[in-house]
C-alpha cells in the first residue's frame, strides 16, 4: 500500500510535548515533511530558539544546537558562515524573533544570511505561560496585559513578515498559516521553497507561521483554531511579500 | 524531621489540571491558618506543566516551616495516573497514598511500603452534589479526617477564602463535598 | 483575616507598590513571572506605570529613564536575564542611580533549569558588571523577607543613590505562606533633588557615568567606593540562631538556611550542638559579626545550592585558623534537613 | 475501477483529542471516543470507518502525527 | 541692529570638539534653534547616545542624561513615561541607534513613544575611529572593511527611516540634510516640527540628518561635503517617509 | 629583523591567526579597536571569516555558533561590552564550547574612561554570568605575553571545552614592544568530534545548555567544576621576582606587576628587600604558591589600579596571620615604580 | 531706499578653516586667512567686506558657529 | 626610576597630526633596538585625540621596561602650542623640553625648573630638503645627539623601517633633515 500520509522520516520522535491543538505539532511536521523530501537529513542543521519548541532536537533527527532566547539569528550566521555546506534554519517564536532578538533578527535578514528561518507567531509567549507578544493583537488579555493590550501603552502588533521584506538582504518572505487544509498546502510549498532557496544561495528566507497556542489564548483549540482564521489573519494577512528570483548578485 | 514531636505534616497534591488540585491544597493551608497553625503552599511550575499536570505541596506545622518542598512527604493525594507514577516513589516509606479510584485502577499501584487507600471520590461527588467535579473535595475532606490535619470547622470556613467571588454560590455544594469525604468510613 | 497568605513574588510586588513603586519595566522569564504579572494588573490602580519591555537590556535601561527623574523603579527578573542587565546595572551605578533588581534565580549556566539555585552569588556580590563598584544586595528567606527586603531594598537604594539587587530564590518566590502587610513608619523616599523635575529656570541638570577630566573618574570611584564603606557601617543585615553554645555553625543564607534552621533542631534533639550564621546582606556581608563567632567556636559548615561561592566570602572572613567545610548542590533538588544533618556528622567525623 | 484498499492507523496513545482531525474529515467519519489514553485524553476513533475516503486530511492537519493514512487502488 | 543669525540662546557654549567641518556641530545649532524657537530649554530633556555627540551636555543647555550606548531610546522610554511633561529628545549616531540599538530603536517607535530621535546617519563610527557601520555605503572603505563594504560580507546598508515608516507607532518619519543652504533650511524645519508633534503627544518623531564626518572619510571638509552630496543622497533619499496628521488614536 | 617591534593588540591578533582562528566576531570600542581592524584585514587572506556584528550581545553568539562547528573563534571588546557578552560566555560554558574572548578593560563602571583599569577582575574571574562555573583568565603584562596567552588560551579553551578570557588593559594593547612571533611546536588543536561538521549518516549531535530532567543538572554542575579542578592541576601560571630573600612581597598582575618589577630594582638600591608576586593566570588562581610565600614572608602588598578586587582572593588564600596591605589607584594614571616605592614605605612604615 | 547697516562678527578663535561658509557665500566674500587661531587652524576672513550683503548664509552653514550676522535696514 | 645606574631615557612626543609625531617617535624606537635595547612605544589615542592632537610616549633602557607611560619624562619634544600646555607641566623637574620655536614663541614657556631648547626646526628643514615638512626629523636628530640616545647609525638605518613602501623615495630627504639636527650646534 502507498502512504497518503506517514510519518515524516526525519521526524524520530512524535511524542510533542505541546499542548492539545498547538500548532507548534504542525509546524514541526511541516519542517520534518520539507527535510524529508529535499533529503536534508544529514545537511540540515538547526538553530533552536528558547519558546515552546525549544526541545525540537527531541523530535527531529537534525543536528541541533541551543541558541540563547533571541539570539537564534546571531548564532546561526556563526554557523552558516562557516559551515556554508549546511543547510541551516532557525526555529523561533514571536517572543524570541520579534521582542528580545528583534536586533539579530534584522541584522542577519539585512545581511542576507543564507539562511531560513521558521518563524512561529501565536502572538502570546508560550513557553513562559502567557505573557503579551510583540505581536499580541490589540485589546488582546494576556497576563501582562490583564486589561488587553493597548497601542499607547503597549504598542502596535508587529508585523514582522512585511517589515523583513523592506530590507535587501532578504530573499523571501512570507506569511502562512496551518489552520485549514488548504492554508496548509500552502504553508508545505513555502517552506519548501524556503529551504530551495537556502539551497540555491538566494540569501536569507523568512517564512512566518500564524499558530495557535490554546492553552495561553485561554480557548479550546476548536475556538483557538477559529481565532487564527478570524483574529489573526485579518491582522497578519498571508501571503509572499517579498521573493527574489535570482541570487543575491549585485 | 522525621523525628518531631510537634506537630508536623507533609502532603503533595498531584492530578490534571482542571480537577482541582491547587484548591485542595490551598483550602487545606487556609484551615490550618485558622488553627492557628504554621503554613506553607508551594505549586509546580514552568515547563514541566506542559500537557496539563498539576501539583503542589503542603507543608503545616507548629514552628517554622523548613523547606516548603518535602523530599519525602508523608500524604500524596493522587488524582490522574501520571500522578502516580510521578509520586508513588516519592512517598516517604511507611506514608500514604490517597488515590482517586475512579480514575485509577489499583493494581496500577506498584509501592508495598506504603499504605494505599483508595477513594471512589468522582461517584461519591457524584452522589452528593450531582456532578463528579467535587472528587477533590471529597478527598480533601477525608484526608483532613483521616490524618487529622485540620479542624472540621477551619476546612468549612476557609472555603470563602478559596472560592471565587463570582462562584460563591457554590460554596454550599463544596461544603457537602467536603462532609461526604469527612465523614467516609473506609472498610 | 489580618495575616495574608501570601506567594513570596506577590509580597515583593506588594512591598514594591508600598514603597511607591512609580515605574516597573521586565521581560518575562521563568520563575519570576508572577511579579510582572501581579504588577501589570496593580500597578496602574495606584498611578504607577508597568512596560513590558522588549528584552531585559531594554528593562534596566527604562530604570535607568524613570529613576533618572526621581522616582522609585524596579525590575525583575531570572538569572540569564540579569546577566543581559550588567552593562545597565554598572551604568545604574556609576550614574548613581536608585534602583531596585530582583534575581529570582533559576539553574545555570546557560539556559540551565528553571528550578531553585544560589548559582547566581558570585554574579550578584562581586559585580557581574564592568568596573570597580559594589552595589547592595538581599537575600530573603521567607514570605514576610520577600517584603520587609524589598522595602529596605528601596530605602538602601535611595540613600545611597544606587542600584540594589534582591536575589531570591524560586522557592522563596513560588511558596505562600503568613505575611504581614507592613510597611514601616517613617521610610519615606528622601526628596531627589539631583534629578529631572521641573525645571523652572534652575541649573542644568547632567546625569552621566561618563568621566574623562584629569582625574575625576579616580575621585569619582572613590565616592562609589566610600559609599560602600558606609554601607558597611549601617546596612548590615544578619541572623543568627543558637550560635552561642555551638561546636558546629552552619553558614548559609536564603532557602538553605531556612532548611538549616530545622536541621539544627533536628541535631539538638539528637544531642549535637549546631548553630546557624546567616548573611541576610550579603553586600556588604556582615564579615565582623561572622569573624567573631570564632571566639566561641572552631567549625565551620557552609551550604549552599551551588559548587562553592559564599565559601570563597566565608574563607576570607574567617582566615586559616578554623576547620571550614563545605556541601555544595548544585542541584534544584532543595536539601532536606535530614540530608543535612548526615551531611554535618559525616564532614565532621561525628 | 477496483475497490480501493484504504488503512488509517490511529496511534491512539499519542492523541490529544483536539479535535482538528474531526472537524476537517470531508466525510465526517472521525469522532472522539469516551475512554482516555494514558495522557489522559479521550482520543481520536474512526467512527464511520466505510465513509473515509483516505484522503488524507485528517493526517496531515493533526498536530500529533496521531493518523497514518495508506491507500492503494489498482 | 537685527541679527539675521546669531547664536542660539540655549547654545550655552559653542566651542564643540568636533572635527573641522563636522556636520555634528550643524545639527547642534538645528536643534538648539528648534528649542530657541519653541521655548523649550525648560522643558526639553536629552537623552544622548554614546558617539561623538556624547558631550551635547557640554554646548546645549538643557537638562542631559546619558545613555549606555544604543539604547538611547529605552532609556527615553523611562523618562517619558513618568516625565510626559518633558519634551523629550534623543541623540543617536547611526553605529548607536542603528546597529547595536536596533531593537530599542525598532520597538520604541513600534509603541509609538512620544520622543523625538535626532539620528545622525554619517556612514561610519565616528567616535572610535572609523569602523563600519550598519549604514556604510557598498563599497566604502573603512577600519573594518578595508577592502570595501561587501553585502554578502557586511550586508546592505540600512535605510531606518524608510524601515520605521512602516511601522504604525511611527508620527514622522524623515531624512534630511545639511549639506547645502536649502536643505539646511529644510532640516530646521523638519526639527521643529519633529518637536511641535511631540508637544501635539503625535507619537514617535524620527529624523534623520544625514553628516559627515570628515576625519573617518578621510577626507577634506569640501570633499565630504560632496560625499554627502553625491554619494549619501542617491542612496539615503531625503523627504518625508511617514506623517501623521492627526494624533495617534485608534 | 628577526624580532617584530609590534603593538600589544597586533600581537594578539597575530596569535590569534597562528592559533588557527577561523572566525572573529566583533563591535567597535575603544581601546581594542585595533584587533578587530587587524583581523579584518589579514583574517581573510588566512581563509578565515572576519564579522562586523551589529552588538556585543550578537558577536557572542556568532561565537556560539561558529564554535558548535568546531573551529577556534574569537571575539573582543571593552568593559561595557563584555558586560553585555555575560549571558552569551554562561551559555558557552553552559553548553561547553570553546572560545577566546578579549576584554581590552578599561574604566568603570557606566562609560566611565577609556584609561587602563583593572576594574574588571572581579567580573572576569567571578563569573559576570549566571551560574556555577569558572572560566580561565590569563592576565598578559607585556605584548610577548599578549601573543603568548594568546596561544595558550586557545589550547586551554580546546582542552577543556570552555570559553576563556584574556584580561588585558588598554596600556598592553597600546604599546610597542618586542615580539617574538613563535607559535609553539606542538601546539595542534584537538579533533572535535563532538562539533558539527558533515553528518553523514551519523547519530544526530545536539548542543546545548538546558538540563530539565532528573539530576542532569547537577551532574552537569559537578562535571563543569570538575574541569575547573581539572584547570587548577594543570594550568596555572605566574611569575616570582626576587621573592625568596623578600622582606615584602608585592602580589599584583599585568600592568601593576610589570611597574612593580622596577619598583623592586628600585627599593633594593635603596636596600629594601621587595618581591613579586604575579599571577599570570587569575583563573585558576595560584593559590598554593602564594600560599607557600608565607614561610619566609609575612608582609604582603597588593596593588591594583582598583580599589581592592584581586585583594579578596589573597586575603582568601594568606589568611590572618600575615600582614596584607593594599594599595588601590582606580584611575588611568598608572603608579610609576617611585609611587609604589614610596606607599610601600609608608604602608609597612619603613 | 536707505543703505543697509550690517555687521559680521566672526569668532575666529572658534573658526576650523573647514571652508562651508567659502563655499557657500554667494558673494564670495570670505576666505580663509594665512594666520593659524589658538585651535591651529587658518581661519575665515572677510576679504570683501563690502561685497557681503548679509544673507546669513555663511553663519546658518557654520557647524561651528563661528559667525554671526546683523542688519538694520530701515 | 630616576636612581638608575644602567641606560634609561624616557621622552614624550607632541604636536598636530601630520606633524610627523608618531613617525619620529617610531623611529627613534628602531634605531634603539638596533642598538640592542629594550624599546617601549605608546602613542597616546581615544576621545582625546579629536582636534588632531597627536603624542606618544618612548621609553629606552637596557633592562626591561615597566610603565610605557613614564608620569614624569626627562624630555619633551613639543612641536604646538597645545603640546607645550598639555605637557609643559609633565615634564620631569631639571628634564628637557625641546620646542620648535618656528611655530612656539619662547615667552609662552612658563616653566622654570626645566631646561629649555628652542629649534627652528621649520626654517632648518626648508634650508636642507626644501621645504617645512621634516622640522620633526631636524629635532629627532638633534634630541638623539644631544642626549646620547641612539647611535647615529642606527638612526639613519631605521628611518626604513618607518618610512612606507611608496614613499621610499623620501628617505634620502628624512637622512638629511636627520643629518641637519644631529649636527646642529645650539649657542
Ligand atoms: C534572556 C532570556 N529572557 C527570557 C527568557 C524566558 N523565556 C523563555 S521562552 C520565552 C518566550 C517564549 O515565547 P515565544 O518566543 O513567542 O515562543 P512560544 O513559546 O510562544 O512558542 C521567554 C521570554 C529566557 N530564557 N532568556
Ligand atoms: C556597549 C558599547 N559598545 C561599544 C561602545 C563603543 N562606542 C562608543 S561610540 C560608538 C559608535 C559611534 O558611532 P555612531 O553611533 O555612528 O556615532 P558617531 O560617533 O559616528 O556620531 C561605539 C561603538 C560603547 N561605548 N559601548
Ligand atoms: S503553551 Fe501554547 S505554544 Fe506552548 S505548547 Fe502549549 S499551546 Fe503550544
Ligand atoms: S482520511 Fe480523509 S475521510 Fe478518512 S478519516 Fe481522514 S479525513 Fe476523514
Ligand atoms: S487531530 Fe490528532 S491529536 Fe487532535 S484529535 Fe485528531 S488525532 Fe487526536
Ligand atoms: S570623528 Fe567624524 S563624527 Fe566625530 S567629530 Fe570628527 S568628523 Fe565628526
Ligand atoms: S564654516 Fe565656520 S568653521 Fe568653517 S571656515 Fe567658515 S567660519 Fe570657519
Ligand atoms: S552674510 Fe552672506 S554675503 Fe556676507 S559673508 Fe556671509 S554668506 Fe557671504
Ligand atoms: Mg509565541
Ligand atoms: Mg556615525
Amino acid at each position: 500500500m502507498k502512504a497518503v500520509y506517514k510519518k515524516p522520516e526525519v521526524l524520530k520522535n512524535p511524542c510533542f510535548h505541546f499542548c492539545p491543538g498547538c500548532h507548534h505539532g504542525t509546524v514541526h511536521k511541516l519542517v520534518a515533511e520539507a527535510i524529508d523530501s529535499l533529503n536534508l537529513k544529514d545537511s540540515a542543521l538547526a538553530v533552536i530558539g528558547v519558546g515552546c519548541g525549544v526541545f525540537l532536537y527531541d523530535y527531529l533527527d537534525v543536528d541541533s544546537l541551543e541558541a540563547p532566547h533571541g539570539r537564534g539569528l546571531a548564532v546561526a550566521t556563526g554557523v552558516k558562515r562557516v559551515r556554508p555546506e549546511r543547510i541551516v534554519f532557525t526555529y523561533q517564536g514571536d517572543g524570541d524573533l520579534a521582542s528580545i532578538g528583534m536586533a539579530e533578527s534584522v541584522h542577519a535578514a539585512n545581511r542576507g544570511e543564507n539562511v531560513t528561518v521558521i518563524f512561529v507567531n501565536n502572538t502570546i509567549y508560550g513557553m513562559t505561560g502567557g505573557q503579551m507578544a510583540p505581536t499580541t493583537l490589540l485589546g488582546q488579555v494576556t497576563t501582562t496585559s490583564p486589561y488587553g493590550r493597548e497601542f499607547h501603552r503597549d504598542g502596535y502588533p508587529i508585523r514582522m513578515a512585511e517589515m523583513l521584506a523592506t530590507l535587501e538582504g532578504v530573499a523571501l518572505s512570507a506569511r502562512v498559516s496551518v489552520c485549514t487544509p488548504k492554508y496548509l498546502f500552502d504553508a508545505k510549498k513555502i517552506i519548501k521553497k524556503a529551504f530551495e532557496m537556502q539551497l540555491d544561495n538566494m540569501g536569507f528566507t523568512f517564512v512566518e507561521v500564524l499558530s495557535s497556542c490554546p492553552t495561553n489564548w485561554n480557548m479550546s483549540s476548536m475556538d483557538a483554531l477559529n481565532r487564527v482564521k478570524e483574529e489573526m489573519i485579518p491582522f497578519f494577512p498571508l501571503g509572499v511579500f517579498k521573493e527574489r528570483k535570482m541570487p543575491d548578485v549585485l | 524531621m522525621s523525628s518531631k514531636k510537634s506537630f508536623y505534616i507533609d502532603l503533595v497534591f498531584s492530578g490534571f489540571g482542571g480537577q482541582g488540585i491547587l484548591i485542595a491544597g490551598n483550602l487545606l493551608c487556609y484551615s490550618a491558618l485558622l488553627d492557628g497553625r504554621e503554613v506553607t503552599f508551594f505549586p509546580s511550575y514552568g515547563v514541566e506543566m506542559r500537557g496539563g499536570a498539576a501539583n503542589c505541596y503542603v507543608v503545616i506545622s507548629d514552628r517554622q516551616i523548613g523547606s516548603p518542598i518535602p523530599s519525602h512527604p508523608e500524604i500524596g493525594m493522587i488524582m490522574s495516573l501520571p500522578a502516580l507514577k510521578r509520586f508513588e516513589n516519592v512517598i516517604r516509606s511507611g506514608g500514604y497514598l490517597v488515590i482517586n479510584s475512579d480514575i485509577i485502577s489499583p493494581e496500577e499501584v506498584e509501592r508495598e511500603d506504603v499504605n494505599k487507600i483508595f477513594i471512589n471520590a468522582n461517584s461519591i461527588s457524584k452522589d452528593v452534589v450531582g456532578n463528579d467535579r467535587l472528587a477533590n473535595m471529597v478527598m480533601l475532606g477525608y484526608i483532613a479526617k483521616r490524618f487529622s490535619v485540620v479542624k472540621k470547622d477551619s476546612l468549612i470556613s476557609a472555603i470563602k477564602e478559596v472560592v471565587s467571588e463570582k462562584h460563591k454560590k457554590m460554596i454550599p455544594l463544596n461544603e457537602k463535598a467536603i462532609l461526604a469525604g469527612y465523614n467516609l468510613k473506609l472498610t | 483575616m489580618n495575616k495574608l497568605f501570601s506567594r513570596g513574588s506577590d509580597a515583593l510586588a506588594m512591598a514594591a507598590i508600598d514603597s511607591g513603586l512609580k515605574f516597573y519595566a521586565g521581560y518575562p522569564i521563568t520563575p519570576q513571572n508572577d511579579i510582572p504579572e501581579f504588577l501589570s494588573r496593580e500597578l496602574p490602580k495606584v498611578g504607577g506605570t508597568f512596560v513590558q519591555a522588549e528584552s531585559e537590556v531594554a528593562s534596566i535601561n527604562m530604570l535607568l529613564g524613570a529613576s533618572s527623574c526621581g522616582f522609585r523603579v524596579m525590575t525583575s527578573s531570572s538569572s540569564p536575564g540579569i546577566s543581559l542587565m550588567q552593562e545597565g546595572i554598572s551604568y545604574l551605578a556609576g550614574s548613581e542611580l536608585p534602583a531596585v533588581i530582583v534575581n529570582v534565580s533559576r539553574w545555570g549556566p546557560g539556559l540551565g533549569g528553571i528550578g531553585a539555585s544560589q548559582g547566581d552569588y558570585h554574579q550578584a556580590t562581586k559585580g557581574g558588571g564592568h568596573g570597580d563598584y559594589f552595589i547592595p544586595v538581599f537575600a530573603p528567606y521567607s514570605v514576610q523577607e520577600m517584603y520587609d527586603l524589598t522595602v529596605k531594598a528601596f530605602d538602601v537604594a535611595d540613600k545611597y543613590r544606587t542600584p540594589a539587587l534582591i536575589l531570591a530564590d524560586v522557592m522563596i518566590s513560588l511558596m505562600r505562606e503568613t505575611l504581614i502587610r507592613r510597611y514601616p513608619e517613617g521610610i519615606k523616599p528622601p526628596e531627589k533633588s539631583w534629578a529631572f523635575g521641573e525645571r523652572k529656570g534652575e541649573r542644568q541638570k547632567i546625569i552621566k557615568s561618563l568621566y574623562l577630566k584629569g582625574n575625576e573618574l579616580e575621585v569619582h570611584n572613590w565616592k562609589l567606593h566610600k559609599k560602600f564603606e558606609e554601607m558597611k557601617k549601617n546596612e548590615i543585615l544578619f541572623d543568627k540562631y543558637l550560635c552561642d553554645d555551638a561546636d558546629i555553625i552552619i553558614v548559609a543564607f536564603g532557602m538553605v538556611a531556612r532548611v538549616a534552621r530545622s536541621t539544627i533542631e533536628l541535631a539538638r534533639e539528637n544531642g549535637l550542638k549546631l548553630g546557624l550564621f546567616r548573611p541576610i546582606s550579603l553586600v556588604p556581608y556582615p564579615e565582623e559579626e561572622l569573624f567573631s563567632l570564632t571566639k566561641t567556636c572552631k567549625n565551620f559548615f557552609v551550604i549552599e545550592m551551588n559548587t562553592g561561592q559564599m565559601l570563597y566570602d566565608v574563607m576570607r572572613i574567617l582566615g586559616r585558623n578554623v576547620n571550614i567545610r563545605f556541601y555544595g548542590k548544585p542541584s534544584s533538588y532543595v536539601p532536606t534537613p535530614d540530608d543535612l544533618f548526615n551531611k554535618a556528622k559525616e564532614l565532621f567525623n561525628i | 475501477m477496483k475497490k480501493t484498499e484504504k488503512k488509517l492507523t490511529i496511534h491512539k496513545e499519542r492523541c490529544k483529542g483536539c479535535q482538528i482531525c474531526v472537524l476537517y474529515c470531508p466525510k465526517k467519519a472521525l469522532s472522539i471516543g469516551e475512554k482516555l489514553n494514558k495522557l489522559g485524553y479521550r482520543y481520536v476513533v474512526l467512527s464511520k470507518e466505510d465513509a473515509c475516503t483516505a484522503c488524507g486530511i485528517c493526517a496531515e492537519m493533526c498536530p500529533d502525527v496521531v493518523i497514518e493514512v495508506w491507500r492503494d487502488n489498482e
